[in-house]
């Protein structure tokens, strides 16, 4: 399909631009006037996405995250999010709800949450080459009457 | 976020204001846990009513603050949930098992 | 000096992007926790500066725009937006005021704008090739008794 | 941007709301020149209260409007001007050609 708008974001994977990331999602979204529900969906996913690749891809140092913002012609926004870190050894396990390799400051729902907000996930990792998690979302038309 | 509160007849009621995220949570829930240590109250509760974001981070907050307050056998609800986190406590599935409310104890 | 934190944008030249990238120059910005006027000086200098390379730099096509925030110990914040269009054959004659080369629709004083609201304005430019424009401005410390 | 107009004893007065950006000039200017072709006012007042941003595409906007009005022989101001615009406006210069107040006519 095509994409009528994009922006490519990176970013170091410091704990403040959590809030800088979700804000730019919200941003490129609001092109396509959501709901505020719908731009809280997104902004939260958006902040899950980023946080893993902050917490467990570079548990130790600071590395580079990339987002991807697509838009396409039927409305529909595509977010993807890729670290080039650690990686996850088993990504159907890693994706059961409370499943976390965090200490008790991590509640295991990112990926839930990711999955219930948006109506697309998908998540590709390699251990020791990265994670990339790609989300979408089509954003209803409002006043249809 | 700033976090601020409020000690009396044994309830502590915390309020949360602005971005509860990642970046924010280990620092509320030192302040957090700071509070509740030195009132020992018999109830917690969790106001967020100036809270414009939370993500799954809150939820851990959330979970470690009930399990404190059972630990005190106390108390502990959170209320005025404004409509994002409200959305994300029920995604969670801990509005089941934490005492959520319109207003204070 | 040290740079303590980052963010790289790539977007078409499209004028819906103007908003998106003077948007997220601010919520880079908000970091440094400035006042509304700073922020709005900010805005205001990115706006003419990717509106430059969306009217002039790609006058009959979509191009890309880079744009580049970075914060440095000393609270002070450099923006480059960079594009490989057009050019400028004459930089120093472009940067005078009401100079234009464009139709009654543009004022001439997109750069004076970004000379006067930033502390620093370089241009850099080859025609054919690009251009680079790059700003940098302190944001004051607030609250100093 | 939302353009909304009003006409009421040769004063046409016009309201712009949101951000006057390049993206945004070339509708609010076609607006504009409509009302004005249509009602062909002895004074027209641009009213920015509701204006959140603007760049130098509103100094050209602005310097547009003031010469089709001098066309007209009619008298042209710019009212109710927010800190941000007020300062692109200051320093393009145009705040001493053009009659900026803080009320109307
Ligand atoms: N970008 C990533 N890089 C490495 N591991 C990840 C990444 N994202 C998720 N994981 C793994 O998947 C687990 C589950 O993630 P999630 O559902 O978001 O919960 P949480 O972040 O609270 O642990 C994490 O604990 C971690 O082991
Ligand atoms: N990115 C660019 N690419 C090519 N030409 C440019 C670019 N930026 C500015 N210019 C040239 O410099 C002139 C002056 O720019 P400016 O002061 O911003 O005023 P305006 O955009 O209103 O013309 C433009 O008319 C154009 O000829």
């Amino acid at each position: 399909m095509k994409v009528t708008n994009y922006i490519k974001i990176e970013f170091p994977s410091r704990s403040a631009n959590e809030a800088l990331s979700r804000n730019v999602a919200a941003c490129f979204a609001a092109q396509l006037d959501p709901t505020l529900e719908e731009l809280g969906d997104i902004k939260t996913a958006v902040s899950e996405a980023v946080t893993n690749s902050i917490v467990h891809a570079y548990p130790n140092d600071v590395g580079r995250i990339c987002m991807k913002c697509r838009l396409f012609e039927d409305r529909s926004i595509e977010i993807s999010i890729r670290d080039w870190g650690k990686g996850i050894a088993d990504v159907e396990k890693a994706m059961e709800p409370l499943f976390t390799t965090g200490d008790d400051d991590r509640s295991g729902m990112g990926f839930s949450i990711m999955e219930s907000f948006m109506d697309h996930l998908k998540v590709k990792s390699q251990e020791n080459k990265g994670t990339t998690v790609t989300m979408k979302k089509k954003i209803e038309r409002k006043n249809l009457s | 976020m700033v976090i601020n509160g409020e000690f009396k007849n044994g309830k502590l009621t915390v309020f949360l204001k602005g971005d509860l995220d990642h970046h924010a949570a280990r620092e509320a829930m030192r302040e957090l846990t700071l509070k509740i240590d030195t009132h020992l109250p018999r109830s917690c509760v969790l106001d967020l009513k100036n809270l414009r974001f939370m993500d799954s981070s809150g939820i851990a907050l959330i979970l470690k603050t009930d399990k404190r307050m059972k630990e005190l056998e106390g108390k502990f609800c959170v209320v005025n949930v404004p409509p994002q986190p409200k959305r994300v406590l029920n995604a969670s599935g801990i509005s089941r098992i934490i005492d959520i409310r319109e207003a204070g104890i």
